[in-house]
C-alpha cells in the first residue's frame, strides 16, 4: 500500500484553481520531489497535504486512512513531519531544546502538567540522536536564533527527524541559502537519505538539488500533473521540457 | 526550593512583629501577588495577553462571597471551590477567545470581562448590583476551628494559597505541558506543525490561570468582607497587567514582587497625594519602553544566563 | 510620621489654637471620616466634611469632649463601597479611630457596618438613607441621627394625601438608597389606594437623562417622585426642565438641598419634597446655628451640613453620658440619648438605633427680589408619624 | 402620547449619540488602519477635548472658537506623543502600543485632575442652540439636532478628505504599503505623526461637543474608551464605514435598550460584540483579524 495517496485533489480560491485534480502516490522508502515553475501550485499542494488548508475536492489518504478533513496537528500525530519554506524554529531556545520539544510531540504523555522527567529524558535522547545524524551536536547548546542559516535549516530537519516520522515533508529545503550553504545542505541531506529508512516528499524548484536527492519526481504545471516517474525519464519527457525545464537537459 | 522555604519562613514570622494595619496591607499584597502570578501564566508563558483578567478575580470573589453568605462551607474550602469554579467557567471563555490571536485576543478578553461586569451590575440576587455583597463572613472550620477567621489565621491561609499556587504554577511551567507553552510563546505555527493541538494547550493554561486568579479573588471577598463590580472592572485588569509587566513576565516571582511593589508604593503615596495613578502610569510607560523584561528580567540579565526551562 | 496621615495633620492643625488652649496634654478623640469627596456624590461629602469640621471646631472651643480635643481623620472614598471599606479599615487600624463619621452613600455604609464589631468601633450616620441600616442590616454599633430614606418618603406620602394626582412614576439612583426609598414610596402610594405606574433607576453618575425623561413623559403619570442626590440630581432637574417635564408632571423629591437648587437655578422652582434639613426650619436653636454658620462661612448651612451637626450633637451627648468612648459603654449611653437639636426634639431609639425626629416638607420658591430660589416650609409632621416601627421600613397607616 | 412622535424623537436622540460615538470610533479606526496601533488612550483624548473646550469657552466666551481650538490642541498633543514615545516602539508587537497607551490613559487622567480639579465642569451651550424645538409636538433640544448634523458633516468631510486630497491619498497608500510610500520619497514617519494627531483631534472634537450635554468630568475617559472599542470591533478595525455602522448600532442599542430593557442594555451591547467577533473575527467590515 502507498504511504501517501492523493486522489483527484483540487483547491480553488474563488475563481482561481490552484490545484486541479492531482492524483499521485508516495511509496514507502522513496524520496519524491514535486517540481514545477513558479505558480504551478506546488505550495498549495504542500498545504493540502500538511493540512494547513482544506481541499475543495478530492481526498488525501495517509497509510490507507482518509485524512482530508484532519487538522495539521492530527496529521502530524499520524507520522507526517514537515519543514517550512522559511525556517521556523524556536529562536530563544537552544538547538537541543528545539529537537527535544519536537520529539516530545510523539510522546503519549506530551501534555503532562506536572513532573514528567521521564518524558523529558526520552525526548532529549531522541532529539540528541537527530542532532547527531545531521552533525549538529557541536551547536546543541546554542540558541537556535544565533545559528548560521545553513545550520538553522538542518536544525529544522533534525526537529522533524526527532519525531521519527513515517513521512518527511520538506518545503523547498534550500530556499534562501547561499550557493555554498546549499551545497553543504545537499551533501548532508544526500547522505541522510542514502542511509535509508526515510520516506520523503519534497517540494523544490532548484533542479540541481532535485536530481541529487530525489528517486522519484512529479511535475506540476498550472495545477495539474504533467509527468511522473524516475528522474531520468521525467527529464526526457518532451512535455516537461516544453513546460518547464527549457534548455536544462 | 531553598529560597522558597526561606521566604516562606520569613513571611510566617511577620505577624509576630507587625502592627494590624501592616498585616492588612501585607495580606492584600499576597492576594494581589497570587492574582498577578496567575496572569503571568498566560502572559509570560503562552503570550496570551489578557486585558480582562479581572474576570477571574471577580468571578472568584462573587462565588466565594455567595458560598460564605449562604452556606456553612468552611472558609478554606470555599476559596478552593471558588477557584475551581472560576477555572471551569474560563474554559468556555477561553474557547471563544482563542478563536483569535494577538491583539484580537486581548480585545476579546476585555469584552468578556466587560460582559461579566455588565451582568454583575444588574444581577442583584447574586452580586448585590452596585451595592455589592456586604458582610461576607469568614466561616469557621474545617473541624470547627476558628483559626482562619482571625486576622493572623487569615494571613496564614492567604500565604498557604500563594505558596501552594506558586509551587503548582512552577511545576506546571517546568512540566512537558510547560515546554509546549514555551513553544507556543516563541512560535505558535511551528508548535502546531509539530503535532501539538495548541488551542487545547492555550485553553488549559487559561483555565489554570483563571483558577489561581479566582482563588485570589475568593480570598479578597472575605478579606475585605465585601465584593462589588469594581472587582470586574477593566481598570483592575489593566493594573494587574502592569504589575506583571513591571515585575517581569515569564518569571512567576516577578509579578508577585510587582504586585507587592505597587501596593506598598500606592499605600505610601496615597498618604501624600491622590495622584498615585500618575506614578503608576509613568513607571509603566518607562518599563514598556526601556525594560520590557521587567524588574526581575533586568536583575537576571545582570547574572550569567542559567540553563532554565 | 508613622501612623499619621497628612490630611489628619492638616485637620488638627486647622483646629490647633483652640485645641492647645483648652485641652493641653490630653490625647485627642479621633473620629475617622471616610467620605466621598470626589465622584458624583462629592458635593454631599464636602458638605458632610464642612459640617463635621465646624462641629469639631465649635466643640473644641468649648473644651472638647471629656476634656479631650476632637481630631477628624478624613479620607476620600470616591463614593465607592470597596474603597470605603478599605479607607475605614485604614483609619481604624492605622490611626486608631474608634468612632466613625461619614460614608456618604448608603451602599458604602452597608459595606462597612458588618465590620464594626471586629473593629470595636461606633459609627454615627449623618446622611445614610437606606432603611435597612436600622432594619435587616442593623448592627449594634451603628446609629443613625439623620432622617432616613423611608422617613423622608413617608413625609412626602403624608403630604400627598391632601393632593390629587392621577398617577405616580418614580425615578431613583440605582443603588441601595434609591431602590429602598422608591420601594417605600410604592408601598405608601398603593396602601393609600392611589395609582403607582412604574419606576426606573439610573446608574450612579448618569449624565444624560433624555431616555429616562422620555419614559416618564410616556408613562402618562402626572407626578414623579425623584430619589437622587449630588451631580445626578442636578443633571436630572436641569434636563427635565429643558424637556419641559414640569409643565406636565409635578416633580416630588425625597431630598431638597441648596446645592442642587443652586446648580439648576430656576429649573428647581416649584419642586416639592421632603427636607432633611433647611436653614429655613423654625426654632431658636436653628436660628442660632445658622448665625454661627454664617459667621464662619459667610453663607447659610446646607442640608448635610445641618444633619452632620445634629449627628455630632447626638454623639457628644452619648459620650458625655457614657463618660467614655469605649464602644460597649458608648452604645448603652447612645441608646438613651435625647436632645433638642436644630431640627427639634431628637430621640435615639434603643430598639433600632434610629433617631426619632420630625418630618418636613418644603417647596422651592423664588421670593420677590431674591437672587436664588429657596426652600419654603409647607408642612411639618410629628416624629411618631414619620418614624417607622422598630426595625421596619414601611408604615401601617 | 402617540408612538410616532416618541419614535421620531428617540431616533433623533440615538442619531445625536451616534455622532459623538462616531467621532471617537473613526479616530480610533483611522489610527489602527494605518498604524496598526490600538490606542487605549483614545478616551483620555476625548476627555482632554472636553476640558480644553471648557477652558476655551471660559477664556474666550465663544463655543465656536473652542470647537476649533480644542481639536487642534488635542491633536497636537497626540502628534507629539507619537513623535516622542510611540515612535520608539515600531518594530515591537502590537501589545506594546496597547500597554503604553494604557499607561498614557492613567497619566492623562491624573494630569487633567491636577489641572482642572475633580468637580464636573459645565460647558454652556451656545445661545443659538440652547433652545428646544417641537417635533410633532414633542420637545427636542436643538443642540442634539446640531450634534446629529455635525456627525454627518464631519463624516462626509473625512470621506472626501481621504478620497480627494493628496494627504488623504498618502494616508490610504501608507495603510496598504508603508515601504512603497517610503520608497516613493514620502516621509512615512511624518504621515504617521499626522494620522495619530488627526485621530486624537477627532476624539477632541467629540469631547468638546459632548461637554455641554454631559459636562467635562473625570469619568468620561473610561466610559468613552470602552464604547469606542465596542464600536470599532463591531465595525471592523480599520474600516471607516465600519466605525459609522458600529456607532449607529451602539447608539440605537443604548437608547432603545435603556428604554425598553434597562437592565439588559449594557450586557446586550457586549453580547452583540462577542457574537460578531466569534462569527467574523475581523468585525463586520474588517479584514481578517
Amino acid at each position: 500500500m502507498s504511504l501517501l495517496e492523493l486522489r483527484n485533489l483540487t483547491k480553488r480560491y474563488g475563481g482561481i484553481v490552484a490545484v486541479n485534480g492531482v492524483s499521485m502516490t508516495v511509496e514507502p522508502g522513496e524520496v519524491r520531489a514535486v517540481i514545477g515553475p513558479n505558480g504551478a501550485g506546488k505550495t498549495s499542494l504542500f498545504h493540502l497535504i500538511t493540512g494547513v488548508v482544506k481541499a475543495t475536492e478530492g481526498e488525501v489518504l495517509f497509510d490507507g486512512q482518509r485524512v482530508t478533513a484532519m487538522p495539521a496537528f492530527g496529521r502530524c500525530q499520524l507520522g507526517m513531519s514537515r519543514t517550512f519554506q522559511i525556517t521556523a524554529l524556536f529562536p530563544e531556545m537552544s538547538a537541543r531544546e528545539n529537537t527535544s520539544l519536537a520529539a516530545q510531540a510523539r510522546d503519549k504523555q506530551r501534555w503532562l502538567p506536572l513532573g514528567g522527567q521521564a518524558v523529558f529524558a526520552e525526548a532529549a535522547r531522541r532529539g540528541d540522536a537527530a542532532l547527531e545524524r545531521l552533525g549538529l551536536t557541536h551547536v546543541a547548546h546554542r540558541p537556535a536564533g544565533l545559528l548560521s542559516h545553513g545550520d538553522q535549516r538542518l536544525l529544522e530537519v533534525a526537529m522533524a527527524l526527532a519525531q521519527q516520522p513515517r513521512l518527511l515533508l520538506m518545503d523547498e529545503p534550500t530556499q534562501g541559502l547561499s550557493v555554498e550553504e546549499t551545497a553543504q545542505a545537499v551533501e548532508v541531506l544526500g547522505s541522510l537519505f542514502a542511509a535509508g529508512g526515510l520516506t520523503v516528499l519534497l517540494v523544490e524548484h532548484d533542479m540541481e538539488v532535485v536530481f541529487r536527492l530525489a528517486t522519484k519526481m512529479t511535475v506540476l504545471h498550472r495545477g495539474t500533473v504533467i509527468a511522473d516517474g524516475q528522474p531520468d525519464a521525467v527529464k526526457a519527457d518532451p512535455a516537461v521540457q516544453d513546460a518547464y525545464l527549457g534548455g536544462y537537459a | 526550593m531553598r529560597t522558597t522555604l526561606a521566604v516562606a519562613a520569613l513571611l510566617a514570622l511577620m505577624p509576630l512583629g507587625l502592627p494590624p494595619y501592616a498585616m492588612t496591607l501585607l495580606t492584600e499584597a499576597l492576594i494581589m501577588g497570587l492574582f498577578a502570578m496567575s496572569l503571568d501564566l498566560m502572559v509570560g508563558y503562552a503570550r496570551l495577553i489578557s486585558f480582562g483578567h479581572a474576570a477571574a478575580y471577580g468571578l472568584g470573589a462573587y462565588t466565594c462571597g455567595n458560598i460564605l453568605l449562604h452556606t456553612d462551607i468552611p472558609l478554606p474550602f470555599a476559596v478552593l471551590l471558588s477557584g475551581l469554579f472560576s477555572g471551569t467557567v474560563s474554559i468556555g471563555v477561553a474557547w471563544v477567545c482563542t478563536q483569535a490571536t494577538g491583539v484580537s485576543f486581548s480585545m476579546l478578553t476585555l469584552a468578556f470581562a466587560q460582559l461579566l461586569y455588565a451582568v454583575a451590575f444588574k444581577w442583584t440576587d447574586a452580586t448585590g448590583a452596585s451595592d455589592g455583597l456586604a458582610g461576607i463572613p469568614r466561616r469557621p472550620g474545617p473541624f470547627g476551628t476558628t483559626f482562619f477567621a482571625s486576622k493572623i489565621g487569615f494571613y496564614y491561609l492567604t500565604m498557604a494559597c500563594l505558596f501552594g499556587g506558586f509551587l503548582f504554577a512552577r511545576a506546571l511551567v517546568r512540566s512537558p505541558f510547560g515546554a509546549v507553552l514555551r513553544g507556543i510563546r516563541e512560535n505558535e505555527a511551528k508548535t502546531l506543525s509539530l503535532g501539538y493541538n495548541t488551542r487545547l494547550y492555550k485553553i488549559a493554561v487559561v483555565a489554570a490561570s483563571y483558577m489561581l486568579g479566582g482563588m485570589a479573588g475568593a480570598l479578597y471577598a472575605p478579606f475585605a468582607g465585601f465584593a462589588n463590580t469594581e472587582l470586574l472592572f477593566w481598570l483592575l485588569s489593566g493594573q494587574v497587567l502592569i504589575m506583571v509587566i513591571v515585575g517581569g513576565t515569564g518569571t512567576l516571582v516577578g509579578p508577585i514582587l510587582g504586585a507587592a511593589f505597587f501596593l506598598f508604593v500606592q499605600q505610601q503615596l496615597s498618604i501624600y497625594t491622590d495622584s498615585w495613578a500618575l506614578f503608576f502610569g509613568v513607571i509603566f510607560i518607562g518599563f514598556v519602553l526601556f525594560a520590557p523584561q521587567g524588574i526581575l528580567g533586568l536583575a537576571r540579565r545582570g547574572r550569567p544566563t542559567e540553563q532554565h526551562r | 510620621m508613622p501612623g499619621m496621615h497628612r490630611r489628619a495633620l492638616l485637620m488638627s492643625a486647622l483646629a490647633s489654637p483652640v485645641v492647645l488652649r483648652h485641652a493641653r496634654g490630653e490625647t485627642p478623640i479621633k473620629i475617622g471620616m471616610p467620605v466621598a469627596l470626589t465622584g458624583p456624590a462629592g458635593e454631599i461629602g464636602a458638605q458632610m466634611r464642612r459640617g463635621a469640621e465646624f462641629w469639631a471646631k465649635h466643640t473644641n472651643a468649648k473644651g472638647g469632649l471629656l476634656g479631650r480635643p476632637i481630631e477628624l481623620v478624613i479620607q476620600d472614598t470616591g463614593g465607592d463601597p470597596a474603597s470605603c471599606v478599605r479607607k475605614a479599615q485604614d483609619v481604624v487600624e492605622r490611626d486608631g479611630c474608634r468612632l466613625l463619621f461619614g460614608m456618604t452613600l448608603s451602599s458604602e455604609a452597608l459595606a462597612v457596618v458588618p465590620k464594626l464589631a471586629e473593629w470595636n468601633a461606633v459609627f454615627m450616620s449623618s446622611d445614610n438613607g437606606d432603611g435597612r441600616l436600622t432594619g435587616s442590616s442593623l448592627v449594634p454599633n451603628f446609629f443613625r441621627a439623620n432622617t432616613s430614606g423611608p422617613m423622608g418618603t413617608r413625609a412626602v406620602s403624608l403630604y400627598l394625601r391632601q393632593a390629587q394626582f392621577k398617577g405616580f412614576y418614580a425615578i431613583g439612583m440605582d443603588y441601595a438608597w434609591g431602590r429602598n426609598s422608591i420601594g417605600v414610596f410604592k408601598d405608601e402610594i398603593q396602601k393609600a389606594g392611589q395609582n403607582f405606574i412604574g419606576d426606573v433607576y439610573s446608574p450612579i453618575g448618569t449624565k444624560d437623562f433624555s431616555t429616562y425623561i422620555a419614559k416618564i413623559r410616556q408613562s402618562g403619570a402626572d407626578a414623579c417622585f425623584i430619589v437622587m442626590q449630588g451631580d445626578d440630581n442636578a443633571a436630572f432637574l436641569s434636563q427635565a426642565k429643558q424637556y419641559r417635564l414640569p409643565d406636565k408632571v409635578q416633580l416630588l423629591t425625597e431630598i431638597v438641598d441648596l446645592n442642587s437648587i443652586a446648580a439648576t437655578g430656576d429649573a428647581s422652582i416649584g419642586l416639592i419634597g421632603s427636607s432633611r434639613y433647611s436653614f429655613t426650619f423654625p426654632g431658636a436653636a436653628n436660628a442660632e446655628f445658622v448665625e454661627m454658620w454664617k459667621k464662619e462661612y459667610k453663607t447659610v448651612p446646607d442640608t448635610f451640613e445641618g444633619e452632620q451637626w445634629q449627628a455630632g450633637q447626638v454623639l457628644a451627648a452619648g459620650i458625655a453620658a457614657a463618660g467614655s468612648i469605649d464602644a460597649e459603654k458608648l452604645r448603652v449611653a447612645l441608646e438613651h440619648v435625647e436632645i433638642d437639636s436644630i431640627k427639634g426634639h431628637v430621640k435615639i431609639r434603643a430598639c433600632d438605633h434610629q433617631g426619632e425626629q420630625q418630618g418636613f416638607m418644603v417647596k422651592v420658591v423664588k421670593k420677590e427680589g431674591a437672587a436664588k430660589p429657596t426652600p419654603e416650609l409647607i408642612a411639618t409632621f410629628p416624629a411618631d408619624r414619620v418614624t417607622p416601627g422598630c426595625g421596619k421600613m414601611t408604615y401601617d397607616s | 402620547m402617540d408612538v410616532l412622535p416618541f419614535l421620531v424623537t428617540q431616533c433623533l436622540n440615538a442619531l445625536s449619540q451616534a455622532a459623538l460615538l462616531f467621532f471617537l470610533g473613526c479616530g480610533l479606526t483611522l489610527i489602527f488602519g494605518i498604524m496598526r496601533i490600538v490606542n487605549f488612550a483614545h478616551g483620555a483624548f476625548f476627555m482632554l477635548g472636553a476640558y480644553v473646550g471648557w477652558s476655551a469657552v471660559r477664556l474666550t466666551g465663544n463655543f465656536w472658537l473652542a470647537l476649533i481650538a480644542a481639536p487642534l490642541l488635542v491633536g497636537g498633543f497626540g502628534a507629539a506623543f507619537e513623535l516622542g514615545i510611540l515612535r520608539r516602539l515600531y518594530g515591537r508587537d502590537g501589545h506594546a502600543f496597547l500597554m503604553v497607551t494604557f499607561g498614557l490613559t492613567l497619566v492623562m487622567g491624573e494630569v487633567i485632575r491636577l489641572l482642572w480639579g475633580v468637580e464636573a465642569l459645565q460647558v454652556q451651550i451656545p445661545a443659538a442652540l440652547s433652545d428646544i424645538v417641537f417635533i410633532l409636538d414633542e420637545p427636542f433640544p436643538i443642540y442634539r439636532l446640531f450634534l446629529a448634523g455635525s456627525g454627518i458633516v464631519v463624516g462626509l468631510t473625512i470621506w472626501q478628505f481621504l478620497e480627494r486630497t493628496r494627504l488623504g491619498l498618502l494616508i490610504r497608500a501608507t495603510s496598504q504599503n508603508a515601504e512603497m510610500v517610503h520608497a516613493l520619497g514620502t516621509d512615512v514617519r511624518l504621515v504617521r505623526s499626522a494620522v495619530f494627531g488627526i485621530g486624537c483631534g477627532l476624539a477632541g472634537i467629540g469631547g468638546v461637543l459632548a461637554a455641554p450635554m454631559v459636562t467635562a468630568s473625570l469619568g468620561m475617559a473610561p466610559n468613552a474608551v470602552i464604547d469606542t472599542f465596542v464600536i470599532v470591533i463591531i465595525g471592523g478595525m480599520g474600516s471607516f464605514l465600519g466605525s459609522m455602522i458600529g456607532a449607529l448600532l451602539v447608539a440605537f442599542v443604548q437608547v432603545f435598550g435603556s428604554y425598553y430593557f434597562p437592565d439588559l442594555a449594557m450586557a446586550f451591547m457586549y453580547l452583540i460584540m462577542l457574537t460578531i467577533l466569534v462569527v467574523r473575527p475581523g468585525g463586520l467590515l474588517g479584514k481578517e483579524a
